[in-house]
């Protein structure tokens, strides 16, 4: 179909769903006044039962733990089909001497933000280990700590350039990194199943409320996922930028 | 309490993790063993369960967290003789997929076993569940293994194949999480038991036939029906051919499967959404079966041949789904596990015909299958099945959907399929005597149709290659009788999912009787081999026919053809503007029905 | 007001949609992929919300507070991961099939196209 | 509270457009990272910190950086005769 044709059978069946939404948004439950019986039930149990106050993170790593555990697969699963359609054409070895592309000008770097990224780097990562570690008391957990790093880590690029991000990002332990932490997460799983307790059922002491280390089991699943999260972001920042590194046409002999 | 359930799905998962994390260290072939044994691994404890669900269903609860006073607070596996069936079936195509792509990708390491063990574990999971999120989770996972694995060869048409295929399902995945949340809205819970409660409180509720409406888009979007049939030709086509086994010969029949229990699990309370099933999915089905089987016929890529005979085929299911029989359910069982087996062979053969004659392309191939005659045969054998040979599976299949026709009411069914069977067997059997026999030196309707010289490794031996594709014709060939007898038996507990046992809630409706079932072969059956037979003989003797004949029928066709061919563009803004099309077919049904 | 975050989710979810049916150019295509995916959080999270609860985090309110629903926001965060994998797969295709044709213009890209 | 919500869908069906209409890949990736602001302020204000916390991190920086780097080895890999209208 040629592009006007396909606009008007688009806006055609747009108009044609309207009234259906119309009716839709004002038959929905009142926004913000109907019963919520599943949270209640988790905001009743989770505190007493896992001493741990953030419910979200109960959900993630306990009552839903097998969910996570596809989402944690997901991450890997995209992420080595991201490196397979990268790599393709790059061959296996990553670029021996990373930074100096022959015949292409060395672009100026301003001082300030190499400046300023090499003194925020280091706390950023820092604040991201602070957020993955509070998984069960805070808000975050492994995955919002995880993508913290990440970025954290890239800033070494703005700060000392690609040879600085080729020392950060070693491709062999970002595999094993991500990897191991899926890895870790279903070996969790399966640890309770030796014990005889059903697939990731919390089986270590869960400590005390409020306390940073509470939650048992969830704090070894926590860690997986800020394990495989890290290494997945940055295996992907990696070969998004290894991309910018190969020889280009506009490049000199 | 059987420790049986997580083991198919996590098993798999864990394997391929460690795969990644120790891929570069390992000798050249573990890869391939370890994912084998996976397979075989996870095939057979499916097996297992499925001869324990068949008094009543295996309930597992992860993390322990059993239903509390009958409110479920966890995420549960209700493992049922279908649900195990089929993931069986699953491993099964599986390993044999991992045989024939023996040493295929051996030069990035790991990273294609790793992709095909998720893919797995995503389907394994996805037939199991017993609640919606999840569902939609191994629905993720899956998907984007099978992304990942289309734009595997990095050719220009293999990443635009992928590029359409993500686009296309991912905006399926948004529809089916936008349904979610509206029957959560409503009803408060993800478990299908509690939906099923909740869909019985409140029958007639627009929310829940939204939601409905939106979550069936998204697995049919899956399932390549029209109006979403679109994507498949241009993905399976360019896919590797021990992908596209895996895409035609479960991904696509799960997309109907998800639907099905969908249906009978949850919404089957509601009287609106089974008007809007027997009547819009009906027409779908039918469509899906017709344009399928033209689009076949007007093929020379052989892969592209194959995929829209798939299409015709899963619309065949579809219908069988829509009449909302035990007959109907039973026939979509046995011919969903024949179809895949067949056309997992068929695509193994294209594979073997990219490996030894480096081309896929059947005007170009003429004459030149003699030095892989075997799969000729396996071919010829396969085009016939294809075709509704009442033999084995398929024959079984053929005939209780004929039978859930006729007790239904809707007496021209049955000619769908015979079109169906005739126009895809057809095909398959023209590109056979062309390639194999050196027949039909002057090309029809295919001639114009788009084709591209792409190769395939070949340095696997050509036995390792048929050996999966005479174990998979072997099975869909002995496994009629038992498999038509086994899948009615099924049919029963899908139907009235065992509410009492899982969250101690009354069943909403009386149970199906589970009698067995008497399915005559009908005469119709040698009719479609007889079309299919005449279609590929037609096609190939069009020099013997006197002059003015083939021009003339030629010419009568045309137009019916140019319309059809026109339609599948393979540009990605059509294919979405079809899916809004698609969503207003389904607000119009509603309506109609409401 | 009750009806706006609904009609606020599809008035995104059409937006996107016409946003990927116009698009000459796939990587613009990608972006309003994610604004349809912004549809489904402001679905799923409006469909948890409750008036004048707290957040579900009870560590400075005491369990026993009305909250809003975790179980909901448990779901947006999976879903955000498979938005962020789906866009560096998306992203990564993109990429190569420019290497392959020089242009990204879906309009001019058509696979098995004789 | 009620006003906060409504000016606050208001904005993010207004940046969402805003990404939309804005066909040029490279303003696009700005929009994108403004729209992923409005979806974590959203997010806070419908009492949602963890979720908040995720979208800032990729919505805003992570997957925007994605494009970015995109577009930058896109534009290298132009031949030198294309034209440069990124």
């Amino acid at each position: 179909m040629s592009p006007k044709i396909r606009l008007l059978v688009f806006l055609a069946a747009v108009v044609c769903i309207l009234p259906a939404v119309g009716r839709l948004a004002l038959q929905m439950p009142a926004f913000g006044a109907h019963p919520l019986p599943y949270g209640d039930a988790i905001d009743a149990a989770a505190p007493g039962e896992r001493h741990v106050t953030n419910m979200v993170s109960a959900i993630n790593f306990d009552y839903r733990g097998f969910d996570t555990l596809g989402e944690e697969f997901m991450l890997l699963c995209a992420v080595t089909g991201t490196v397979v359609l990268l790599r393709g054409h790059r061959g296996e070895a990553l670029e021996a001497r990373p930074g100096i592309v022959r015949g292409r000008a060395i672009a100026p770097r301003s001082e300030a933000v190499a400046l300023i990224s090499r003194l925020t780097a280091p706390v950023i990562v820092l604040f991201g280990v602070y957020v993955a570690l509070h998984a069960m008391t805070t808000p975050g957990g492994g995955f919002q700590g995880g993508v913290i790093i990440a970025t954290g880590m890239l800033l070494a690029f703005f700060g000392d350039g690609y040879p600085g991000w080729r020392r950060v990002s070693n491709s062999k332990v970002l595999d094993a990194f991500e990897g191991g932490g899926a890895a870790l997460y279903a070996l969790c799983g399966f640890a309770s199943m030796l014990l005889g307790l059903p697939f990731l059922t919390n089986f270590l002491p869960i400590g005390t409320l409020k306390d940073v280390f509470s939650g048992g089991l969830m704090l070894v699943e926590n860690a997986g996922v800020g394990l495989a999260v890290t290494g997945s972001f940055l295996l992907l920042f990696l070969e998004f930028l290894e991309e910018t590194r190969t020889k280009k046409p506009k490049d000199g002999p | 309490m059987s420790l049986l359930p997580p083991l198919p799905v996590a098993g798999p998962l864990a394997v391929a993790g460690l795969l990644l994390a120790l891929g570069h260290a390992l000798p050249r072939r573990t890869p391939d063993v370890v994912a084998l044994l996976a397979a075989l691994a996870a095939g057979g404890v499916c097996v297992v369960m499925a001869t324990q669900a068949a008094a009543h269903p295996i309930v597992y609860w992860f993390g322990g967290w059993a239903p509390r006073q009958g409110f479920p607070i966890g995420i549960g596996f209700v493992v049922g003789q279908a649900g195990a069936a089929f993931a069986a079936f699953i491993a099964l195509l599986f390993a044999a997929t991992i045989v024939f792509a023996w040493g295929y990708f051996d030069e990035v390491h790991a990273h294609f076993h790793v992709l095909m063990l998720l893919f797995m574990a995503g389907m394994i999971g996805f037939c199991l569940t017993h609640d919606l999120f999840n569902m939609f989770v191994w629905f993720e996972v899956q998907s984007i293994a099978g992304f990942a694995l289309t734009g595997y060869q990095l050719r220009s048409s293999a990443l635009e194949g992928a590029l359409n295929f993500t686009v296309t399902n991912t905006i399926g995945a948004y529809l089916i999480l936008a349904g979610i949340g509206l029957i959560y809205a409503r009803v408060g819970v993800l478990d299908f038991s509690a939906l099923q409660a909740g869909v019985a409180r409140s029958p007639h509720d627009v929310v829940i036939d939204v939601s409905f409406a939106l979550l069936s888009t998204g697995f049919l979007i899956k399932a390549a029906q029209v109006p979403f049939q679109f994507w498949l030709a241009d993905a399976h086509a360019v896919a590797p051919s021990p992908v596209s086994v895996i895409f035609s010969g479960a991904m696509v029949a799960l997309g109907i499967f998800g639907v099905t229990r969908l249906f009978w699990a949850v919404y089957a309370p509601a009287p609106e959404i089974q008007a809007v099933v027997r009547t819009l999915f009906l027409g779908m089905g039918t469509a899906s079966a017709v344009v399928g089987g033209l689009m076949a016929i007007s093929q020379r890529h052989l892969k592209r041949l194959l995929a829209f005979s798939t299409i015709s085929h899963i619309g065949l299911l579809l219908i069988g789904f829509s009449l909302e029989s035990r007959e109907g359910l039973a026939g979509l069982f046995v011919y969903l596990a024949g179809h895949g087996l067949v056309k997992g062979a068929m695509f193994m053969v294209a594979g073997v015909l990219l490996a030894e004659l480096a081309s896929i392309d059947e005007i170009g191939l003429r004459g030149l299958g003699g030095q892989v005659w075997p799969a000729g045969v396996a071919m010829g054998l396969g085009g016939l099945l294809l075709a509704g040979m009442p033999l084995g599976l398929m024959g079984a299949g053929t005939d209780l959907l004929d039978a859930a026709a006729k007790a239904a009411g809707e007496e021209w069914v049955p000619f769908v399929v015979v079109f169906a069977a005739a126009c895809t067997g057809g095909a398959v059997l023209r590109a056979t005597g062309r390639i194999f026999l050196g027949l039909g030196p002057v090309a029809g309707e295919e001639k114009r149709a788009p084709t591209e010289d792409e190769q395939e490794k070949a340095d696997r031996p050509l036995w390792v290659m048929l050996l999966p594709i005479v174990a998979l014709l072997a099975i869909a060939i002995i496994g009629g009788g038992s498999g038509a007898a086994w899948a009615s038996r099924m049919a029963v507990p899908f139907m009235q999912p065992d509410n009492q046992g899982v969250l101690g809630l009354a069943p909403f409706a009386a149970a199906p009787s589970s009698a067995p079932l008497h399915a005559p072969g009908t005469r119709l059956a040698w009719l479609s081999v007889a079309l299919a037979l005449g279609i590929a003989g037609f096609n190939l003797s069009r020099q013997l026919l006197p002059v003015g004949l083939p021009e003339i029928v030629d010419a009568m066709l045309k137009p019916v053809f140019a319309v059809v061919q026109k339609l599948h563009s393979g540009l990605i803004g059509d294919y979405i503007a079809w899916v809004a099309v698609g969503l207003a077919m389904f607000t119009i049904a509603f309506a109609w029905s409401g | 007001m009750n009806w706006l975050p609904w009609a606020v989710a599809a008035w995104l979810l059409g937006i996107g949609l016409y946003g990927v049916v116009t698009s000459r150019n796939y990587v613009h295509l990608i972006g309003c992929l994610s604004v349809v995916q912004a549809a489904t959080y402001v679905l799923l999270l409006g469909v948890g919300y409750r008036w004048n609860a707290v957040a579900p985090i009870f560590y400075d309110h005491p369990p026993g507070t009305p909250s809003v629903d975790p179980v909901v926001q448990a779901l947006v965060l999976t879903d955000v991961v498979i938005g962020a994998t789906v866009t560096a797969l998306l992203l990564a295709m993109a990429l190569q099939l420019h290497k392959n044709r020089e242009t990204l213009d879906p309009q001019q890209l058509r696979p098995l196209r004789e | 509270m009620k006003i906060l919500l409504a000016v606050l869908l208001l904005m993010l069906a207004a940046s969402g457009t805003g990404v939309v209409l804005t066909r040029t890949p490279l303003r696009q990736v700005l929009a994108l990272s403004v729209n992923g602001a409005v979806l974590a302020l959203l997010f806070m204000a419908l009492q949602a910190p963890d979720v908040a916390f995720a979208e800032i991190v990729v919505g805003a920086a992570a997957v925007p950086l994605l494009f970015l780097v995109v577009l930058a080895s896109i534009r290298m890999d132009r031949s030198p005769r294309a034209p440069d209208r990124l």
